[in-house]
């Protein structure tokens, strides 16, 4: 029953979007700060179809009732104005506008309250043309591209840019803050539900700026606890497993890629790309691609491809069986199983 | 929009009437006053910001205060902002100072160093 | 005296080298036409893109440089300048004048607008477009590699500067030139809007001014004050933008708010509802038009006190502005609505914009408008204001003014059939959108996902597109054939009200054989209800004087031109063609200054043979 | 809107409005100063948005040096006084008055314009370029357009005086002369703010 009210106008968009599986819309608020957000959207959306069904009403009447017949001659009277009737439309529109105002302002400051305590967690997002990092300074950890966060844990974030103006936005979870370089933004989420929130760049930032895409995951806090300590420790090592082929991918990773990605803390360098510590888990390669062999070796062969603009190196020229080494062994960078 | 038959590039003669000779010997002697004004009112800002006797956080909203009686002085005596007739270019100016306001205080406070 | 002088000279000369107010606007309206048509292209060519997701008709980046270029051509080259156009022509006639203050400077500010917007278009055939979205936000822009951004810079700022001109000019013409009788408080709405939207120019444009400025400088000359490593900061940019940005909106709707006040009383045979409300109202859109910019900038980190401020400081302006929407069907309360195309235009606009402001205080709604912020929901508030605000007015003005303007009415068949197209189309191109915004859609994306239910909806919107651009097409079309529908009447519509409508067709040169003497609001009609229905004349018949023509002024704006290209090669080595074109700028301005032209006198008997029709 | 009955014996009280062209110029001159009110506004903003960012280069207080901005400032404000003087002479009809008035007003106003450049020079020597930092930036931009208007303003009132050397005042140069000197009054007015905020806050705190 206390869910019944918001869904009513959307109904058929939530139908249209299929919402649930993506976590994608604002519409289908997953924590308390897009709550937040989704019952101030709807009051303000009452409000405004009581204005427009108001004026409608009013349009629709005078339309009908005056529109000009032959058999009219009169002229109109010319009225000059009625002062009754201007004050009554300013005043009630100024008292709709405080039933929005005064919630918001309140709001507003609570979405501001962003100063950690001992039981928050801090994540600093970085963001990059055209991909995103997240490194957690309580546990000394650099993630790339997905952010795991402990559910029912309120997540202080610390949003930074190192190019250009990016924007941080995770519909299901919360509305945007901007990543501006020069400026630190705080804000802060929380997930109640676990569950895999789809995130967007929202300021344009590049060619591939539409392709800025990262996920949040929220998983229970135990098994954040193990992702976290799991990402220091590392992957476990390809030697151990006897996986030859991702021995000799690991050889053409040290020789050509971890330059710019680190894995387990080695490598990577401030202007490189996203920490792969945890690359096999990943749930779609390079924020957007469905993560599959083929997609992560084109990507790879040609980058400019799939983002332009982007700032990875092409390997078109890398052999296949190289290539196919390369791939196997990043599969096995793993920090949950 | 003929100008009464006058040539608008013919020299104009003769002497303004004794009313305006007054007024301007009058004007003279505001403008000397106001500019004696300024002047003081100049080295008053210099000396309190030179000196180390008075401190700044004194000497600053001073000087402001003496910049902004020394700009009215200007456009009130020296541009003639209080005659009659002239209530347009007061709108305008003014409205401009309005915007300035608000555009000097946003550039200075609003940019996302310190949040508000 | 020198009138055969001035008959002397070939047509195309007599176009190029015009201070007349009519003539001006005329060319306004053309090259608003074209820069709109332009818009409109660059519009189909994005919508096309997004027709299917993750499709492949442009690459990303052209993609960018469209959405830059629709964005800045339809504001910069297409709006403002269409309004201009209906603004030079019919200020001077609305309030009894002969021309505007300043001639000179009218046709100054054009020609400085039409080569600000080809210089702007250059940039397409030169290593591409300006690419950062029309707000140009730094360091994106800042370092944005090529040329790009510096067209959009220098051709801002060059038409930038005719617009300021352009304010100016209409300003002192409305408080100067006014005809005997004709108080501030008897001036017809359209007057009065464009009144104010000349006040928003007057103080927004140098905000505009200094961040180009800024920019160039950081661009051309390694400026650093958007340089975050060097001490600069890039919310600065965004303040100077805004400060701009936010009024001229209001700069564009509100002249279009008096088109309707014109159309809506005409065409209803009554009066404008409180006049004196309306034009408080106008007013004080204005004041506050200029106290809410940082409502885009709720998500860049001002702090919770700012973002408060200025989101209520924001909704304030739906008080004044739902003022204006009862006033306007109040004055149809009562009246005999004729349905006429311009009408139907109007009336189509009540709704609309309704549509496009709530949302507007949606947006307002700072904590809300963090998930609203840079969407799709963006993207359709903007589109119905500015659609369903200003471009519905813009074509109920041309349909309404066309008779006095080119001496014909435009079909009216036709003119019904682009009306519901365009009307359908825009609803269904924009409608959508708000949802597409809230379910994740970011805007300036230049492709999306499969599979994440923004197929259908964004399928539906180009379709939408492609209806507003075959009823365009049919408005084009509906200009040439309608050219036989000759006006010669002085009030073609029967129930004029203003000054326009009591001046022979086509409209003399001087406009006014006889100044005429105003003696209420809507001086036409009174004399018709009140008088004999001719206006009393406030001076004898005389002759009339009339300033010369000047080629001087696009003179001054090729100087610009010139010199604008020496800035963006600067890097190149092309500094000296800066030195060279500010030189003939300058020269221009020089001769101008030293030269005094008295211009000539049109005598009586030339008037009055015209008076009787020729 | 009649205009002012010009008698061929007494002077018009303000020439300089007795045309609808003078009143028009006038107007149109008044409003435009409105919006530079804006525009110097924002480079006021961005330069105490970036005062302080002077990375490593040197900042306020090690550069300026309050004596010679002291005179710089009282020069600006007597070629305020000497053009006053010089619409007093108009209205007074003593062209030559005029004339010899507005000459010593752009004389003050190369001598301030000298000085500027000079100090400019002399900051370049310190270690301020425009391009050392932001402070640098937007120091010069907002010093320098001032600059440029004075320079403008020298360039506009000597063309009036050559220009109209000989013709006498009439009804066309009248509101030429008086615009003029209205823009440069309104120099002043900006300087005044930017001796107060950048020189005198800059050493002050
Ligand atoms: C003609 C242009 C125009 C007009 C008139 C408006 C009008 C308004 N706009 Fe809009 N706006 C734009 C053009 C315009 N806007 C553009 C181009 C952008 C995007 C720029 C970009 O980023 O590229 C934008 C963006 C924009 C934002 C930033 C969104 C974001 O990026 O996050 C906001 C936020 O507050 C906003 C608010 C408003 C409001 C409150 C009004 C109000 O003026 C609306 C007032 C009208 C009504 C409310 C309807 C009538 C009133 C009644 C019937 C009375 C009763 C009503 C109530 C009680 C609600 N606009
Ligand atoms: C006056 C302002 C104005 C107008 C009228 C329009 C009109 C239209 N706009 Fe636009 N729009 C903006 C101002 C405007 N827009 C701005 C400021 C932006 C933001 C840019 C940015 O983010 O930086 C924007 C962004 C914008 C976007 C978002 C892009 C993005 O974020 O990725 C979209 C997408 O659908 C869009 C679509 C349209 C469409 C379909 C029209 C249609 O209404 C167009 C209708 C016109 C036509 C269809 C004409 C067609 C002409 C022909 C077919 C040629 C025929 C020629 C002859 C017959 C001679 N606009
Ligand atoms: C010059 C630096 C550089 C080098 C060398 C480099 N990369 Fe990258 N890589 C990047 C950057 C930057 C990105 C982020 C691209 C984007 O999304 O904008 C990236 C992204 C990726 C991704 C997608 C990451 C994700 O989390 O989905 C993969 C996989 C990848 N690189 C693999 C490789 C491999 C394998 C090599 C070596 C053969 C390599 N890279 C060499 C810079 C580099
Ligand atoms: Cu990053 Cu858009
Ligand atoms: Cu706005």
């Amino acid at each position: 029953m206390k869910h019944l009210w918001r869904l009513l106008p959307f109904t058929f968009i939530l139908l249209l979007a299929g919402c649930g599986k993506q976590n994608l819309s604002a519409l289908d608020p997953q924590g308390p700060v897009s709550e937040i957000q989704f019952s101030l959207i709807m009051l303000s959306l009452y409000i405004m179809i009581f204005v427009i069904v108001v004026v409608f009403v009013i349009y629709v009447l005078v339309l009908i009732r005056f529109r000009d017949r032959p058999e009219h001659t009169h002229i109109p009277k010319q009225v000059h104005g009625n002062k009754a009737l201007e004050v009554i439309w300013t005043t009630i529109p100024i008292v709709l506008l405080l039933i929005l105002a005064v919630p918001n302002v309140m709001q507003t400051f609570t979405l501001a309250d962003t100063e950690p305590t001992d039981a928050d967690m801090v994540v600093r997002v970085h963001a990059h043309q055209f991909w995103w990092e997240f490194e957690y300074p309580d546990y000394d950890i650099v993630a790339g591209q997905e952010m795991y966060i402990p559910t029912n844990t309120k997540i202080i974030l610390e949003l930074e840019a190192s190019d250009v103006i990016h924007s941080f936005w995770v519909p299901a979870l919360a509305g945007k803050q901007d990543n501006v370089p020069g400026i630190m933004n705080p804000m802060w989420i929380e997930a109640p539900n676990e569950g895999v929130y789809m995130g967007k760049c929202t300021e344009l930032c590049g060619p591939a700026h539409w392709q800025m895409d990262f996920k949040v995951i929220a998983v229970d806090p135990d098994t954040f606890e193990t992702w976290a300590a799991n990402m220091v420790e590392g992957p476990q090592d390809v030697a151990d497993t006897g996986n030859e082929l991702a021995v000799e991918g690991r050889a053409v990773f040290e020789q050509s890629c971890i330059s710019c990605h680190a894995v387990a803390g080695e490598g990577g360098n401030p202007q490189g790309g996203p920490d792969l510590t945890n690359f096999g888990e990943r749930i779609v390669a390079a924020g957007y691609l469905e993560f599959n062999d083929d997609n992560i070796e084109a990507f790879i062969r040609d980058p400019q491809r799939y983002k332009p603009g982007n700032a990875m190196q092409a390997f078109p020229n890398m052999s296949q069986d190289e290539m196919d080494a390369l791939i196997e062994y990043l599969h096995t960078l793993k920090v949950l199983e | 929009m003929a100008q009464h038959g006058m040539d608008p590039s013919a020299p104009l003669t003769g002497e303004p009437s004794k009313k305006t000779k007054r007024k301007l010997a009058r004007e003279l002697r505001t403008q000397i006053i106001s500019f004696i004004l300024m002047i003081f009112l100049t080295s008053l800002a210099f000396v309190s910001i030179a000196s180390d006797a008075i401190p700044a956080s004194f000497a600053l909203p001073f000087i402001l205060l003496l910049a902004v009686i020394q700009v009215i002085l200007q456009l009130y005596v020296f541009m003639h902002l209080n005659e009659r007739g002239n209530g347009w270019p007061n709108a305008m100016i003014w409205s401009g100072v309005l915007i300035a306001i608000p555009t000097v205080a946003a550039l200075m406070l609003l940019l996302g160093v310190v949040k508000w | 005296m020198s009138y055969a002088k001035a008959q002397s000279k070939s047509t195309l000369w007599d176009w190029l080298t015009t201070v007349d107010h009519k003539k001006i606007g005329i060319m306004y309206l053309v090259a608003g036409a074209f820069f709109f048509a332009l818009g409109g292209l660059e519009a189909i060519l994005m919508r096309i893109q997004l027709m299917f997701p993750e499709f492949t008709f442009l690459p990303a980046q052209t993609f960018n440089e469209l959405l830059t270029m629709h964005g800045t051509t339809m504001i910069f080259l297409a709006a403002m300048p269409l309004l201009f156009g209906l603004m030079n022509y019919i200020i001077p006639l609305q309030i009894g004048a002969r021309d505007v203050a300043f001639p000179f400077l009218n046709s100054l500010g054009f020609w400085l607008f039409l080569f600000g917007g080809i210089l702007l278009n250059i940039s397409w055939f030169v290593g591409g477009a300006p690419d950062a979205g029309w707000t140009a936000y730094v360091p994106l822009s800042s370092e944005s590699p090529g040329t790009g951004i510096d067209y959009y810079v220098l051709g801002l700022q060059v038409s930038g500067a005719g617009t300021l001109i352009g304010g100016i000019n209409f300003l002192v013409t409305i408080i100067n030139m006014r005809a005997p009788g004709m108080s501030m408080m008897r001036m017809p709405l359209f007057t009065w809007s464009s009144f104010v939207a000349s006040i928003l120019i007057l103080f927004a444009f140098p905000a505009l001014t200094i961040g180009l400025l800024l920019l160039m400088l950081e661009r051309v000359f390694d400026a650093t004050y958007f340089n975050v490593g060097m001490g600069g900061n890039v919310i600065i940019w965004q303040h100077l933008f805004w400060i701009f940005g936010h009024p001229e909106v209001y700069i564009l709707i509100l002249p279009a708010f008096g088109i309707f006040s014109e159309v809506i009383p005409t065409f209803a045979k009554k009066r404008l509802f409180g006049y004196s409300a309306m034009v408080f109202a106008t007013l004080i859109i204005g004041f506050l038009g200029f106290m809410v910019w940082a409502h885009h900038m709720f998500t860049v980190g001002m702090g919770p006190v700012a973002n408060s401020i200025f989101a209520v400081a924001t909704m304030a302006i739906a008080v004044p502005t739902g003022i204006k929407i009862f006033n306007w069907l109040l004055t149809l309360w009562g009246g005999r609505i004729r349905f006429t195309t311009a009408n139907l235009f109007a009336l189509a606009f009540i709704p609309s914009f309704v549509m496009g402001g709530v949302t507007g205080v949606m947006l307002a709604t700072s904590a809300a408008n963090y998930q609203f912020h840079d969407t799709y929901f963006v993207v359709a508030h903007f589109h119905y204001v500015i659609i369903g605000g200003v471009v519905l007015g813009l074509f109920a003005g041309a349909y309404y003014w066309w008779p006095r303007i080119f001496g014909y009415k435009l079909d009216e068949k036709l003119g019904k059939i682009f009306f519901w197209l365009f009307l359908i189309g825009f609803h269904l191109t924009f409608f959508v959108q708000h949802f597409l915004g809230l379910i994740g859609m970011p805007r300036r994306v230049a492709s999306y996902l499969d599979g994440q239910g923004l197929n259908a909806m964004n399928l539906i919107s180009t379709i939408g597109a492609f209806l507003m651009a075959v009823a365009f097409i049919i408005f084009v079309v509906s200009i040439f054939t309608s050219r036989n529908n000759k006006v010669t009447e002085e009030d073609p519509w029967g129930d004029g009200r203003t000054l326009e409508w009591t001046i022979p067709t086509p409209t003399p040169e001087y406009n006014f054989a006889q100044t005429p003497l105003v003696r209420d609001v809507d001086a036409l009609w009174y004399e018709k209800y009140e008088g004999d229905g001719k206006m009393k004349a406030a001076e004898p018949l005389g002759d009339i004087h009339m300033p010369n023509g000047s080629i001087l002024p696009i003179v001054i704006s090729l100087g610009l031109f010139i010199a604008s290209f020496g800035f963006i090669y600067h890097h190149a080595g092309f500094t000296w063609l800066a030195v060279v074109g500010l030189a003939i700028t300058f020269g221009a301005m020089f001769v101008r200054s030293i030269k005094e032209d008295h211009g000539y006198h049109i005598p009586v008997d030339e008037i009055t043979n015209n008076k009787g029709g020729e | 809107m009649a205009d002012h009955t010009i008698d061929h014996n007494t002077l018009p009280p303000n020439p300089e409005k007795a045309t609808l062209e003078g009143r028009n110029k006038f107007m149109g001159f008044w409003f435009f100063l409105g919006g530079e009110t804006v525009l110097f506004a924002s480079l006021f903003g961005t330069y105490l948005g970036l005062r302080g960012g002077t990375v490593d280069g040197p900042g306020p207080s090690e550069l300026f040096h309050l004596p010679f901005v002291f005179l710089m400032t009282m020069i600006l404000l007597t070629s305020s006084l000497t053009s006053v003087f010089a619409i007093i002479s108009m209205k007074r009809g003593n062209y030559k008055g005029l004339l010899a008035w507005m000459t010593v007003t752009v004389l003050l106003g190369v001598a301030f314009l000298g000085l500027e450049i000079y100090e400019f020079v002399e900051y370049v020597d310190h270690g301020l370029g425009f391009t050392t930092s932001a402070f640098g930036s937007a120091f010069y931009t907002l010093v320098g357009t001032h600059g440029a208007h004075v320079a403008f303003g020298i360039a506009w009132i000597t063309t009036l005086i050559i220009r109209y050397r000989k013709s006498g005042l009439t009804l066309t140069n009248a509101p030429k002369f008086y615009t003029a000197v209205l823009y440069w009054h309104f120099i002043d007015v900006v300087w005044v703010f930017i001796f107060s905020i950048v020189y005198l806050m800059g050493i002050g705190g």
